[in-house]
């Protein structure tokens, strides 16, 4: 039996070798330069991340490729959602550095995890096998565990991250058992495989339906999607708010990733059985995220039940099951990202003036800090999917999707809840507008975030204004996927 | 080859002369059985986030088990390779847990499951 | 051009925002300016109108977003200019009319009220279904912190009702409008008029809108946001609210239900004439019992709404040119009743009617101003409103006898209410000290109700040029309105 | 600018003058002001009037301007001076101009007087407007117009709650009228499609429309009978006639001379001159007349009813103007327009001169209208007692005098209608006429004769000034002149086109020639009137209280002018308030703000319990996801 080495391209793996030996280089660095470096290391990671960014741009246009013997995929979608991965860990490492440093928390590690985490998310993007999928799940999931009780000292971090973790695992595990059923029934770990099993198959059985339902559960707990949203709110309060905005963003465009490849590449013609099932977990997710967040007072937790209803509409864009839809869901990600991390970042930025927490602190923003509160309201409009901001046209595109797709009635259900919705996000506009504190909003705000608000801002506001750009490159991903 | 075992697998109707025999199905009960276990030990336990860990351990482990079981019985290496997978981040995973754990139990001073509440509504 | 007018208050605000320190006077002059300059603008708009040509002029497309031909499309008809004229004359009177009665935040404010002002003229001129959308929506946003931050006490509460109630009720619009446009294939105004929908799709769709227009108009029973937010908003904001914002529920009524939809539109009839009944009745009866000035002009606009959708669903001539007549007059009558309204309340910061009394006495020429716009509100021949509710009247009677003699028991109770309000606030003996130190209105306050005082009587007495700009166009939509697109026989098996 | 138009315009510049620039000009330039405005306008009706009504010119008819174009809808401003409007003409610039002089004096004191003199001179125009108009809308425009500026001038001393309840109370009532006035219009247009006068006429009297309209649950219905009592509806608001007459005597809450000229001689006379303007629709209607003649005659003897027991000078005044005005329609209701505009114009003479010469009464008591405070004034202020007598003849149909041809040829033309409803308006008018007898001299003896009530005003009781004298001389000279000179006018053909007559309907025909005791019994009931008028309040002063205190559930029931006023605040007034009360705090705030607050509170309710099932126990949200995974799996499988 001749040993046969699978092909090895590492031309495409080039930026996934990169950022894990970027991420080794720091280890090494916080291990023996320790304290002194940390600034440079910051650096560091943030100067690769851009250079990653580069590579990957430097095989953009090209044909769909695979290496490994199949088990990476280097296509369209997976460099676009790589780039996003690239933006949704940069911005939250670039706007950080300061409440890192200021809470003490700025070692080497932090940087690392970062970046395993986001090898593991980009390594589930290109998975072409659910081998592949699983380990890149895992290195991501557990960088962010630690990641999420990264504050050691404080009681909050710590119960965040094991919370995040036990449930975690169970998710881990739920999605590996039903991965195992699938092998089961269709006798292969590829992905493509399980594809061409089902096209072949003139009889589908349980098995494969059990073990399908069961990857797309453990894959929806990472995108906290209701029912399996359980653990969003407590670990996006009690997690280090730089790392809050890193989860909110980063592992849900690691997961779309995974829905596409399993969703469409594995199970296209499944759909009948997972549409109905995602549809429904949208509207859960929609529900949970409008009625929890009313009754909130810590904006991290408000912001995460937002997350799990913005989660409900690209899930509604997943189940469309039309080019129109799947493009929604780019779309949305990438506005997403934008939003939140402008968000994020003002709270980084207040967080810096000894402003907590809890939303009753931005009261009298405005007065005192008028360009802040006005970013503030315009995440918050975007967020409310109010037009003419970016939230608007994600939505919209959403929406299209589904009437296109005849899903008329979820797209009523899911415009009255963002209609609820709107009422949360008013009350930020409310509270930081309407009402009167002396909270003299001191602080200074640094290069890193004004570059970091900018961004977004630039982003919300030119993407709801002139989305055509981004409308054609997404439209162009995914033309050519799967 | 495969494929028609895959078949029978599933529509249950082993050879009834082999019912002495391990076949598919015991294992694939057993694994099931662990991976109750597993689930229930995480929300049935109230007492001690330990026994949470090794239940994790036991979800993860009637997965090898179904890979195995499938492995030999699909004839494909896959399986094999990928319970390796599993063992080792299985590993990871305890690793990590327990380092959590850890830290939560310096701020904390105990591991009760029931304790774990500071972070609601 | 058409970008010019609507976007130059935006740009304006951008001006402002960005590049004025916060000097209270500065905003106030670069806002005036701003509106001043737009209203010339929209004249210069009017002189190159051709008011014969029924078709949409000053058209401008610019590819927008590549997926189904959505497009920046703009362009007016004859029954989108009188609103956009209208909304260019009254923002520099609400500039005006803020001029001292804001202090606080004075730059946000102006911010505010020329973004609004972009927003809405864009809403008149969109010929896009998702711009129009767009811009219907942003509109929210300046109008929610205008309530919030310069409202009454219980603003908060009334800048909630309104953006919810609202949002509620476009959002369901945004649906219809995308499944029109998909069904349509093309979200282009103009073109969708000439695309049949089938008849149960066009009642679906039709409900659709109706849920966004009826809240905006406001119809009896989603109109109670509006006492709300009118007595909450700062003058200036109910004066546009009441002027202005209104009017686009009714103007959607116009451009989409009527042409797009006909069948379903005609279908419709009873139902709408209904609510606009029980809405003058009703909102005329309740008015007779508010003891708040600014409640009491909110209710009757909800009343005075009912008259301009019985005029636009009455598919006549008269009804439809009445409709829209009326609410450019209502526009003009009610922004002088909440600007007189706001005169007495920076003098005296009450709103309650019991408060005042004799004011006559102390304000003579406040007086006889107040009972211009009194006496139009009541629909006297001579003013405006007796104009557009008279053809309102006619077409209703023309289309239903039995609706006009209903709707027009709301003469007699609008005169009732208006009346009263008129004669506790304005006759009788100076009752308190507050009253006896009033000081007539300035020269500032003076020139706010000219431009409207003129209005009212040349509308009243010489309505020739406003009826002139909208025949083409009415005629257009009335030949649209009453086309069959589909036969009507499904009806019953749909409900 | 022609004359003509400058006849309605003139007073409209010198109201405008007056109103505008009334604190710049001052007191005496805007009295100056718009008496110029009045004279030029009343000297050019004088001249029309010999052009058109004395000579034999040709209508008038001019087209001023486009006012409201909408598709086939056209409606124009324009001239219309027939004899008809010739008459109007000169009875209301005529009375109008006097009535501003007087004013001078009247109103001397009032710190206001621009105001008041612009308002006076608006009216003016209004109902010049109205009389001149050549369409129905135009007629509205002006009907509208003497509303508000009725409205203005009962409440120009708005200090007092009562006179601005009076002036609302007007408007309102007369807003009920319009409202029918208003569908007479819609519904002319629907069958004419048009609303000009001549057209409508030309095309009504030649049958070019629809027999019959769908109206309401009526089904169908006669269509002329329908826009003539629509048009009735109108009419009866405006002339203060039975049902809507409530706000006439309310609206002596004005100063006097805007009781005289607005609420006695022209615009409550603009009801009978629309319903002998539409004479070619209302002569095509059977069933119109016969509503107009049963409104006319009832609202003839029920407003001389509570006449009877009035003790307010003006309000006796006011209530036998509204008798008046029943009879004008009634002899409108029997085809008698000739005969009601003749009255009219009479009317407007004496009524006016009653109402002045009340108005100098009240004057020399320094504004005491109670007749029981008054006595024995004719001693004290000869000159008024002297033309005030007069008006009551005249009102009262002393032979020769203005009334005695008017009111004859009414009740004549009842009479000669051979009519059951003829016939029940004649026996009601001439029970009218016993009371108008009988009310009219019982004011003359209480406020003139016997003694004085009040000793303290009596003795301060003066002579008015002659700004004041001469025109009550004027309207004298017209009380006693204008019925023997306005006698033709009951001729048959007099008016040629402007009065149509529906062959048949020829009572003012008949009139001319019923018997002797036909035309002599209202004198009979004159001296019947007289004579109880004498005994009541001269020979046996304390009968009255007497019989008042005997029957005093009828008394009540006159003096309460039959409840009316009491019904109507039952019915409408509070009902609406209830009702709206009701609205906005069940309908409004009860049910649909509980509906939207409801959605919000359980909004907040679910987010409750979100937030509750948020335990933060690990298990519990393992349950949960393990729940979700049950369902799923269960669901999609």
């Amino acid at each position: 039996m001749a040993v046969q080495l699978p092909d090895m391209n590492l031309v495409l793996l080039s930026p996934e070798i990169f950022i894990a030996l970027l991420a080794m280089v720091l280890l090494l660095m916080s291990a023996w330069r320790g304290k002194e470096s940390r600034g440079l290391m910051g650096t560091l990671a943030i100067g690769g991340l851009l250079l990653a960014g580069l590579l990957l741009a430097g095989h953009s246009g090209s044909a769909p490729a695979t290496t490994l013997g199949g088990g990476f995929i280097d296509d369209s979608m997976a460099r676009f959602m790589k780039m996003l991965l690239l933006v949704a860990t940069g911005l939250p490492l670039l706007m950080s550095r300061d409440y890192l440093t200021q809470h003490d928390l700025d070692s080497g590690e932090y940087f690392v995890l970062s970046l395993f985490s986001l090898v593991g998310a980009m390594t589930m993007v290109s998975a072409g096998s659910f081998l592949v999928l699983y380990l890149g799940l895992e290195l991501m999931s557990l960088s962010i565990y630690v990641l999420a009780a990264y504050q050691r000292d404080q009681l909050r971090s710590s119960e965040a991250g094991l919370k995040y973790f036990i449930l975690g695992s169970l998710a881990s595990g739920i999605l590996l058992y039903g991965i195992s059923l699938i092998y089961g029934a269709t006798g292969t770990v590829m992905i493509a495989g399980v594809g061409d099993f089902l096209k072949a198959a003139t009889h589908i059985s349980p098995v494969l339906l059990l073990g399908a339902a069961l990857v797309v559960i453990g894959i929806c707990f990472k995108v906290a999607a209701a029912p399996f949203h359980m653990w969003a709110p407590d670990v996006y309060e009690g997690a280090p708010t730089s790392v809050t905005a890193f989860i909110a963003i980063m592992p849900k465009v690691a997961a779309f990733a995974a829905f596409f490849r399993i969703l469409l590449e594995a199970f296209a013609l499944l759909h009948a059985h997972w549409g109905p099932m995602l549809q429904l977990l949208a509207v859960a997710s929609l529900a949970a995220g409008a009625f929890g967040a009313i009754a909130q007072s810590n904006i991290k937790r408000l912001l995460a039940y937002s997350s799990i209803g913005h989660v409900g509409f690209l899930l509604i864009g997943l189940t469309t099951g039309n080019l129109l839809g799947h493009q929604s869901v780019l779309i949305y990600l990438t506005i997403y990202i934008f939003m939140s991390v402008g968000a994020f970042c003002l709270l980084l930025v207040l967080n810096k003036g000894g402003i907590g927490d809890e939303i009753q602190d931005y009261a009298g923003l405005a007065k005192k800090r008028p360009l802040l509160a006005f970013l503030m309201s315009m995440f918050m409009f975007s967020m409310a999917g109010i037009p003419p901001l970016a939230g608007f046209i994600a939505k919209l595109y959403v929406l299209m999707a589904a009437v296109h797709a005849g899903m008329i009635g979820l797209a009523v259900i899911s415009v009255l809840f963002s209609a609820v919705g709107a009422f949360y996000y008013l009350r930020i506009v409310k509270i930081i507008y309407f009402d009167q504190s002396e909270e003299p909003f001191a602080m200074e705000v640094g290069l890193s975030h004004r570059v970091v608000l900018a961004v977004s801002a630039f982003v919300v506001l030119v993407g709801g204004l002139f989305p055509s750009r981004l409308l054609a490159w997404t439209q162009a991903t995914m033309q050519s996927f799967p | 080859m495969s494929r028609r075992k895959r078949c029978n697998l599933f529509n249950g109707n082993q050879a009834k002369g082999r019912n002495k025999t391990m076949t598919l199905h015991h294992y694939l009960i057993l694994s099931a059985i662990l991976f109750t276990t597993g689930v229930f030990g995480i929300f049935l336990n109230r007492r001690n986030v330990i026994i949470i860990l090794m239940s994790i351990e036991l979800i993860l482990l009637s997965v090898n088990i179904n890979f195995v079981a499938f492995s030999h019985y699909n004839n494909d290496i896959n399986g094999q390779i990928f319970t390796f997978f599993v063992l080792a981040v299985a590993a990871a995973e305890a690793a990590i847990g327990l380092a959590i754990l850890v830290a939560f139990f310096r701020n904390r001073a105990t591991i009760d499951v029931e304790q774990i509440d500071s972070l609601k509504g | 051009m058409l970008s010019l007018v609507t976007f130059l208050p935006l740009i304006g605000a951008l001006v402002l925002f960005f590049g004025v320190k916060d000097n209270p006077q500065v905003s106030r002059y670069v806002a005036l300016v701003t509106t001043l300059a737009t209203f010339f603008l929209s004249l210069r708009l009017l002189s190159g109108f051709d008011t014969a040509s029924p078709v949409f002029q000053y058209l401008e497309e610019v590819p927008w977003l590549p997926a189904y031909g959505i497009t920046y499309r703009m362009g007016v008809d004859g029954i989108s200019l009188p609103f956009v004229l209208l909304t260019a004359l009254l923002m520099p009177i609400c500039i005006l009319a803020s001029w001292q009665s804001i202090q606080k935040q004075v730059k946000g404010y102006m911010v505010a009220f020329l973004a609004l002002e972009s927003f809405v003229i864009g809403v008149f001129c969109a010929l896009d279904f998702i711009l129009f959308y767009i811009l219907w929506e942003a509109m929210l946003i300046p109008m929610f912190l205008l309530i919030g931050i310069w409202g009454g006490k219980n603003r908060v509460y009334a800048a909630f009702k309104f953006f919810l109630y609202t949002l509620a009720g476009s959002v369901l619009m945004l649906i219809a409008i995308l499944v029109m446009g998909f069904k349509g294939g093309t979200f282009s105004i103009p073109a969708l008029m000439g695309i049949p929908f089938a008849f149960d799709m066009q009642v679906w769709l039709f409900l659709g809108l109706f849920a966004s227009f009826a809240v905006k108009v406001p119809m009896w029973p989603v109109h109670t946001w509006l006492p709300d937010a009118h007595v909450e908003a700062p003058t200036a904001g109910s004066v546009i609210l009441a002027g202005i914002l209104l009017k686009m529920g009714a103007y959607g009524f116009l451009r989409f239900s009527l042409p797009i939809l006909p069948d379903a539109s005609r279908f419709f009839v009873p139902f709408i004439f209904a609510l606009s009944l029980v809405a003058i009745i009703y909102t005329a009866l309740v008015a007779l019992m508010q003891k708040d000035l600014k409640k009491l002009i909110a209710y009757s606009s909800v009343s005075h709404m009912g008259f301009v959708t019985i005029g636009l669903f009455a598919f006549n001539q008269q009804g439809l040119e009445g409709g829209i007549l009326q609410m450019v007059n209502h526009g003009v009558v009610a922004g002088g009743l909440f600007l007189l309204v706001g005169v007495v309340y920076d003098r005296m910061h009450t709103r309650e009617i019991a408060r005042f009394g004799g004011l006559a006495h102390r304000m003579p020429v406040y007086a006889v101003i107040f009972m211009i716009f009194t006496m139009s509100s009541v629909g006297l021949p001579g003013t405006n409103s007796f104009i557009g509710e008279f053809l309102i009247l006619m077409g209703a009677f023309l289309a239903s006898k039995g609706v006009a003699v209903a709707a027009a028991t709301g003469l007699v109770l609008g005169a009732a209410y208006m009346l009263w309000m008129f004669k506790k606030v304005l006759f009788g003996v100076v009752r308190s000290d507050e009253v006896a130190a009033l000081q007539d209105v300035t020269l500032r306050e003076v020139v706010l109700f000219v431009p409207l005082l003129v209005l009212v009587f040349w509308i009243g007495f010489y309505p020739a040029p406003f009826l002139n700009i909208m025949h083409a166009s009415v005629e257009q939509l009335l030949i649209q309105a009453n086309t069959i697109k589909v036969g009507t026989a499904t009806a019953a098996a749909l409900f | 600018m022609s004359k003509h138009l400058l006849i309605v315009l003139a007073p409209l510049f010198g109201s405008l003058i007056a109103g505008l620039f009334g604190r710049f000009l001052g007191n005496t330039l805007a009295r100056l002001v718009t008496i110029a405005g009045m004279s030029v306008s009343a000297l050019l009706a004088i001249q029309t009037f010999f052009e058109i009504a004395v000579g034999n010119g040709e209508p008038v008819r001019q087209e001023i301007w486009s006012w409201i174009v909408s598709g086939e809808f056209h409606v124009s401003f324009g001239l219309l001076i027939d004899r008809l409007t010739a008459v109007m003409l000169i009875v209301v610039s005529g009375i109008s101009t006097l009535i501003h002089i007087y004013s001078v004096g009247y109103m001397a004191e009032d710190p206001d007087q621009p105001r008041f003199f612009s308002y006076l001179s608006f009216f003016t125009f209004a109902m010049l407007m109205l009389v001149t108009g050549d369409s129905f809308l135009q007629l509205f425009f002006g009907w509208e117009g003497v509303g508000l500026a009725s409205y203005l001038l009962i409440g120009f001393w708005f200090k007092k709650e009562s006179a601005c309840n009076a002036a609302m109370k007007a408007f309102l009532v007369n807003r009920v009228g319009d409202f029918g006035f208003a569908l007479g219009i819609f519904a002319i247009y629907q069958v004419f499609h048009t609303l000009d006068y001549a057209t409508v006429f030309r095309m009504a009297g030649t049958g070019q429309f629809a027999p019959t309209v769908d109206f309401l649950f009526w089904g169908p219905v006669d269509t002329i009978t329908l826009i003539c009592l629509l048009l009735f509806v109108g009419a009866m608001g405006k002339s203060a006639q039975f049902i809507l007459h409530t706000w006439l005597p309310d609206a002596m809450e004005g100063p006097t001379p805007v009781s005289a000229l607005i609420h006695a001689a022209t615009m409550v006379t603009a009801g009978v001159f629309m319903v002998c303007r539409a004479s070619p629709l209302f002569e095509l209607s059977q069933t119109a007349l016969t509503v107009v003649t049963l409104v006319g005659a009832t609202t003839a003897f029920f407003a001389a009813t509570v006449g009877l027991v009035q003790n307010d000078i003006k309000r006796v005044i006011a209530y036998s103007t509204c008798s008046q005005l029943g009879y004008m329609f009634f002899a409108a209701g029997v085809s008698g327009y000739a005969a009601a505009i003749f009255h009219l114009m009479t009317h407007a003479f004496f009524k006016a001169l009653l109402f002045l010469s009340a108005g100098a009464v009240i004057y020399s008591m320094h504004h005491e209208q109670d007749m029981r405070k008054m006595g024995g004034l004719r001693k004290k202020i000869p000159i008024t007692y002297t033309v005030m007598m007069l008006g009551t003849l005249a009102l009262t149909g002393f032979p020769f005098l203005a009334g005695f041809y008017s009111k004859d040829a009414i009740l004549e033309a009842a009479y000669a209608a051979h009519t059951p409803v003829g016939t029940f308006a004649w026996v009601l008018g001439m029970l009218a006429a016993i009371l108008t007898t009988f009310y009219s001299f019982r004011l003359i003896f209480m406020t003139f004769h016997g003694e004085p009530a009040d000793h303290h005003s009596y003795d301060h009781a003066k002579e008015s000034p002659w700004v004041m004298l001469v025109p009550l001389l004027l309207l004298a000279l017209g009380a006693v002149f204008a019925g023997m000179l306005g006698a033709p006018m009951t001729h048959l053909g007099w008016f040629k086109s402007a009065i149509f007559l529906a062959p048949g309907h020829d009572a003012m025909e008949h009139a001319h020639h019923v018997s002797g005791w036909v035309k002599w019994s209202p004198f009979a009931m004159f001296l019947i009137g007289l004579g109880l008028a004498y005994l009541l309040y001269i020979k046996m002063p304390g009968l009255p209280r007497i019989i008042a205190e005997h029957y005093r559930g009828t008394y009540r029931f006159l003096l309460n002018a039959w409840y009316f006023d009491r019904l109507y605040d039952r019915l409408f007034v509070q009902m609406a308030r209830r009702i709206g009360e009701g609205l906005w705090h069940a309908g409004d705030e009860g049910i649909v703000d509980g509906f939207v607050n409801g959605v919000a509170s359980v909004c907040n309710r679910l987010a409750q319990q979100v937030r509750q099932l948020q335990t933060g126990y690990v298990y519990h949200y393992a349950f949960a996801m393990l729940i979700g995974v049950l369902v799923l799996v269960s669901l999609y499988t």
